[in-house]
């Protein structure tokens, strides 16, 4: 085996969180750039720049910070406390709430963007056939916004893929329940293991080029689409 | 080092009073990225570190200017803001009221190697591994336990006796039978050849003045193992 | 299909400014036959059809079809549960589909009740009628202008409306096409009692398919009337911006087989056409331009104009432009317009009550 | 402005398959006057135009416009170099851009050579022409369709093109708005004598503006000739698609104020027709329908017709449809046809060589 | 003062940096985005997967290897050398190239896919009234495919904003000429000084609302064009 079973752990924990970040933003992040793109306050698109900030901070001062909150005397963990559910440090979940949090910015602004250059046209052309308006988003708006989720969808899922120190911080480096793969790799480096870094990193970049590469397989299928006469 | 970070600052003020003139900066992080800092050129002239063995290894990689000194032996304690850690041991770990342990990652923070030492020669590794959590170093290992979401957690001394802490919480201190010496050394990097403020600042170190500091913060020194 | 009692009834009332524009109409219409929609570029045609498919929402507006409610003060049915057809003045076809997707769009978004088990020979139909059959798997961007205008009426008119909103839907379209498409635009009418909501700027459309008219400029109705009055009142605004010309009502009579011509009988006399695929009995509808109409006092012997009927002249008006004259003379109890210049006019003197000859080319009458 | 001497010429050559199509073309045109390029829905028409635009790329292709080679196995000039103005099937204004913006982008970037220094004052004309001055500040989605197809053609037209390209530039428009822009279109060929090349499927305007015609069917050119010759041949391609009509030059030879009508000179005698700004020796085409021509053995004396012309039948030929005779018959020179029924061509007996009436209503005539 | 004068050192050196790299990437990231969007070829666009791969390693591995290849015996390195030129590692201009090359992505990807759903019309319209190729780029590409624009600047410039790992590792934290904010705040946290880290924290935040703000008060400004009829 090139890695060692705490590496493959590692790796298959990456690619669940990835996954799982990326399928939630993508529930979450279209009705908000959806919402930010098109409510027809004038403002509005200019708040969409407000879920950017998070980038701003480091992730593991972020991480600090989410840290506080979902801890037992933060908001959050009372929040989590009161509704008798599990607090969030230490778990998978936990990694995931705050991963969405770091990576909402790449998946509502590419939303948005596409979002705003769709026009009213094809959403009435398919009302006027019929089509209840979250038929038509997902009939018309969706495919004839394809570029902007792939850019979207591969802009978060390598993001979550790669970001680190959230998830450092929120999930304490337990493997096979928060100790991530870029993680791993990180921990290689540090301990001078670069032989093992490096195998781990280029099986990473391996996946993430399978995982993504049959997304945008599916968008050159379509890639006409997007032409206009 | 973090745990070098608060008689650091002292030391250097010290120093400053003697040396009016030097300007001394001083960048804290992990030894393993300033090894390979260090080995790809870059411009720090004395090298710290909580774990001996890489300033040995910048030795072997001929990027020394002066042979590895050992300063400090490094002292672990068991610290807590929300109980009383001055009447627990090791054993009181396995309390089930206690869901999360800060330890630093073994794989690569001295702090988090002696710990698991400390833990399994106390017999309670097996109750108390499920409970662990690991800070990347000895910063975020605190940083769990005061954001209270580990109860109590394994780190420096140094740390606890620190103005940040010291008052915020009490600690316990780990018997250092229990886990192998923590030597700390620092070397002279080739980019402090021809720069005699690193030498002059090496020397104070090692001068009654600078050793008290050392002292002040829970450090061992090595002439007093 | 709904019946058309009287009480079949489009009424709607929109109230929408605009920076630069106020469409301000209220109207009822006859809930059957195609109601033409004319004004000037910029008069609110677009706008007043989009208001009626709850595409644009005129706040305090008022809409009613057939009984049921589409929007009141209570009431706002959004355009998707709204019945129609629409086509679009630009064809507007979706580019991510090809021209089949395009059209099975809309059909599998009929409400199951009103699934007609006929469709799928509806819909091969239409796709014939439409010339569209090789463009089936084509994507839009690949069509020209006028393919591209026949897929989105074919589009419109596969989901069979209970109302059909068209915007200038032929005006892509060459003659020959447009010839095709607008038997069966009245076969819809007739055959479906669909009504439509037809906007052209086409005079020929008008008068080949409306039964009503609608005359809006900048924004307000000037006009709303069966087609046949208003092409009566010389002075009413529709003769001001159309040609003028009367509309007649004939039932096919006789059919003479070897010349290829039809004789077409109307309240006070008979006109014969070419036959375009008549049969007896049928009721045809008859544009007579009033240019083409001309006068002669004796019935000449030898010539090549084969109607020439008895007329009186009833009213002598005048026309749009100032040489000319457009008089009024009755066949019967049927009146027809003639356009003559004024110098010949009073050069024959002619006054009310005088009888002449009415003459009208058989090749002039189109139907 | 190029002289327009006989070597003059656009020359061309493109052949562009494509999956469902190929354009295969090869023509010469005079490079002046407008040429009309007419074709049934999807023969090629927009293809050809882009081509010459340089917007697709035919390889091997060949395109010279006077004495200037934009392609050929050497050279190929990018669209935004060839010094042409091109109207688009669709307005296709920039949405980012005022009407106004959207008219200045060309005018910004017209080379300093070619820039005129009465180029301000030709601008506000084309506005006011168009009708589009209260639109400039706008963004053109708050546009009706006939407005934004205005636009487009101004935009085209104030850059002062060299050659033309024009796809259905009118179709959008209404009637009267039409018969305000064909006059001008008329100036430009006449006054700029810039060569216009005029994609359209209406036969009305290839009459009035046309003096050359080009015939495309399914990519290929079926016809490539002056207007007056195409309309000649009765058997000719284009008098398969069009209304049968000839075409006379004539000169304004006498006004009469008092009746408004203008008497036009042609070679064989003259026609009156109602005067619309005409001045004595003007030049003006005039179309004459064969539907609006009669035939009449003995001249009548009281009859609303003005023009009765003494004719010789030249030829007898059937009409587009059986029950139709297509009659030629010559006014001194001048051919003129006359479509009557085959039923009444064979009452009268006519036959070449016969001496007849010709009848034509004033009213008929149209510029 | 809030800060410590070397904080308002580390917030300008931020500052310089995040403009730097969002102004290089643009100049750098728009006709890459171009030709990935616009190429004929059907696969091109899935190259542009590729640009996103950085992102699946950890930041500071990343640092890692980029500290490997820019260092002397890097091949970077090496070539720089021999170039003249001075060596990357520890210097603000080795900044800007590693922050180049991790927030890559954040600029291809949203311009990419805003170029995809531009169409040709409206180059060919532009090409009919003389635009020249670059001019039509400028004059009417741009302004239609501003929101994407918008959400790629937005996206880089907070990245770079907040990225640390990388920047840690090639720079080395020299102050006044490596030692960006992010890396401050993370010293800050890391000593336990949670005040200053806060303090530092905030007016970060606050610096980029200032700066994204207004390129969005722009973009409301012109929002109604990307309306169709
Ligand atoms: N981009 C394209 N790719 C493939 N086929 C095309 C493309 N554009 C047009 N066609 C096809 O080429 C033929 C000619 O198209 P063109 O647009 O030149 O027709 P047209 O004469 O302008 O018709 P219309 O009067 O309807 O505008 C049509 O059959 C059309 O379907
Ligand atoms: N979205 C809009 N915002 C503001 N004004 C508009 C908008 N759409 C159209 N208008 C204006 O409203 C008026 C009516 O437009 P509408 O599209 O209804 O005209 P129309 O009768 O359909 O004309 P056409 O025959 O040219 O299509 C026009 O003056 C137009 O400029
Ligand atoms: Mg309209
Ligand atoms: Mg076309």
């Amino acid at each position: 085996m090139l890695l060692s079973p705490d590496d493959w752990q590692a790796l298959l924990l990456t690619l669940k969180l990835a996954t799982t970040v990326t399928v939630s933003l993508l529930l979450l992040g279209t009705p908000l750039a959806w919402w930010l793109a098109r409510n027809p306050w004038k403002w509005t698109r200019t708040l969409g720049a407000l879920v950017a900030l998070p980038l701003v901070l480091p992730p593991s001062v972020l991480g600090f910070y989410l840290l506080l909150f979902m801890g037992p005397d933060g908001v959050i963990g009372k929040l989590m406390h009161a509704l008798h559910l599990a607090a969030l440090p230490f778990t998978f979940n936990g990694l995931v709430v705050a991963s969405m949090l770091y990576s909402l910015p790449f998946m509502v602004q590419p939303l948005q963007s596409a979002f705003e250059s769709l026009g009213n046209r094809p959403l009435e052309v398919a009302a006027t056939l019929r089509a209840s308006p979250l038929d038509a988003f997902f009939t018309v708006a969706l495919p004839l916004t394809l570029p902007g989720f792939m850019a979207a969808i591969v802009l978060t899922f390598a993001h979550t893929v790669g970001e680190f120190g959230v998830v450092l911080m929120i999930g304490g480096n337990l493997p096979g329940i928060t100790q991530v793969a870029s993680v791993s790799v990180f921990d290689h480096v540090q301990s001078l293991e670069y032989h093992a870094a490096s195998r781990l990193a280029a099986i990473m970049l391996l996946f993430s080029v399978l995982v993504l590469i049959p997304v945008y397989g599916w968008r050159a299928h379509r890639e006409q689409h997007s032409q206009h006469d | 080092a973090a745990d070098l970070k608060f008689a650091m600052a002292d030391i250097i003020q010290d120093f400053k009073h003697a040396h009016p003139d030097a300007t001394i900066n001083t960048v804290y992080g992990s030894s393993g990225n300033f090894y390979t800092q260090i080995t790809q050129g870059a411009p720090y002239d004395v090298f710290f570190s909580a774990d001996v063995r890489y300033p040995k290894r910048l030795e072997q990689a001929g990027k020394t200017a002066s042979p590895v000194v050992p300063y400090a032996f490094g002292r672990l304690v068991l610290w807590s803001n929300s109980i009383d850690a001055s009447k627990m041991t090791l054993a009181s770990l396995t309390n089930p009221a206690i869901q999360h342990i800060a330890v630093a990652n073994p794989k690569h923070a001295p702090y988090g190697q002696r710990a698991v030492e400390a833990l399994h020669a106390a017999g309670v590794w097996s109750q108390v591994a499920p409970k662990l959590v690991y800070g990347e170093n000895i910063s975020q290992t605190t940083e769990f336990v005061q954001s209270g979401n580990a109860q109590v957690g394994l780190i420096a001394l140094s740390l606890a006796v620190s103005p940040k802490l010291a008052s915020q919480g009490k600690y316990w201190l780990i018997p250092d039978t229990l886990h192998s010496p923590m030597e700390q050394a620092y070397v002279l990097t080739d980019h402090a050849k021809g720069n005699p403020l690193a030498q002059q600042f090496v020397t104070y170190l090692a001068s009654p003045a600078g050793q008290a500091i050392f002292v002040k913060y829970g450090f061992t020194l090595p002439d007093k193992q | 299909m709904t019946e058309h009692t009287p009480s079949s009834l489009i009424e709607a009332k929109f109230y929408l400014p605009r920076r630069n524009f106020l469409l301000d109409v209220q109207f009822t219409l006859p809930a059957h036959g195609i109601c033409a929609i004319f004004g000037a570029s910029g008069s609110g045609k677009s706008t007043l059809l989009r208001c009626m498919a709850g595409l644009e929402r005129a706040p305090n507006g008022y809409c009613k079809i057939h009984q049921h409610v589409w929007q009141n003060e209570k009431t706002w049915l959004p355009t998707h549960q709204r019945p129609i057809g629409y086509v679009f003045q630009e064809a507007s076809l979706f580019p991510h589909l090809t021209v089949k997707q395009n059209l099975q769009y809309g059909v599998r978004r009929i409400p199951a009740p009103q699934h007609d088990p006929q469709h799928d020979n509806v819909v091969s139909h239409i796709i014939q009628l439409l010339d569209i059959e090789h463009l089936l798997p084509r994507k839009p961007q690949k069509l020209s202008g006028g393919e591209r205008q026949r897929v989105g009426i074919a589009r419109a008119l596969v989901i069979q409306p209970q109302l059909l909103l068209m915007d200038e839907p032929l005006s892509a379209l060459d003659d020959a096409r447009k010839q095709e498409i607008l038997p069966y635009l009245e076969r819809l009418r007739d055959e479906l009692s669909i009504p439509i909501l037809y906007v052209t700027h086409n005079q020929h459309e008008v008068m080949r398919l409306a039964d009503h008219i609608l005359l809006l400029d900048q924004g307000r109705i000037t006009l709303n009337s069966p087609l046949t009055e208003a092409l009566g009142q010389s002075e009413s605004p529709f003769s001001m911006v159309q040609e003028a010309s009367v509309l007649l009502h004939t039932r096919v009579a006789q059919i003479d087989t070897a010349w290829q011509l039809a004789r077409m009988d109307f309240a006070g006399g008979s006109l014969w056409l070419r036959n375009e695929n008549l049969s007896v009995g049928q009721s045809v509808r008859l544009e007579v331009l009033a240019r083409d109409a001309s006068l002669v006092r004796e019935r000449p012997q030898h010539t090549s104009i084969q109607n020439i009927l008895p007329a009186t002249i009833a009213h002598i008006g005048s026309g749009k432009h100032p040489a000319l004259a457009l008089i009024t003379v009755h066949v019967g109890d049927t009146p027809f317009l003639v356009q003559i210049s004024r110098r010949a006019a009073h050069d024959l003197q002619l006054a009310p009550g005088q009888n002449w000859w009415l003459q009208i080319k058989t090749a002039a009458l189109v139907r």
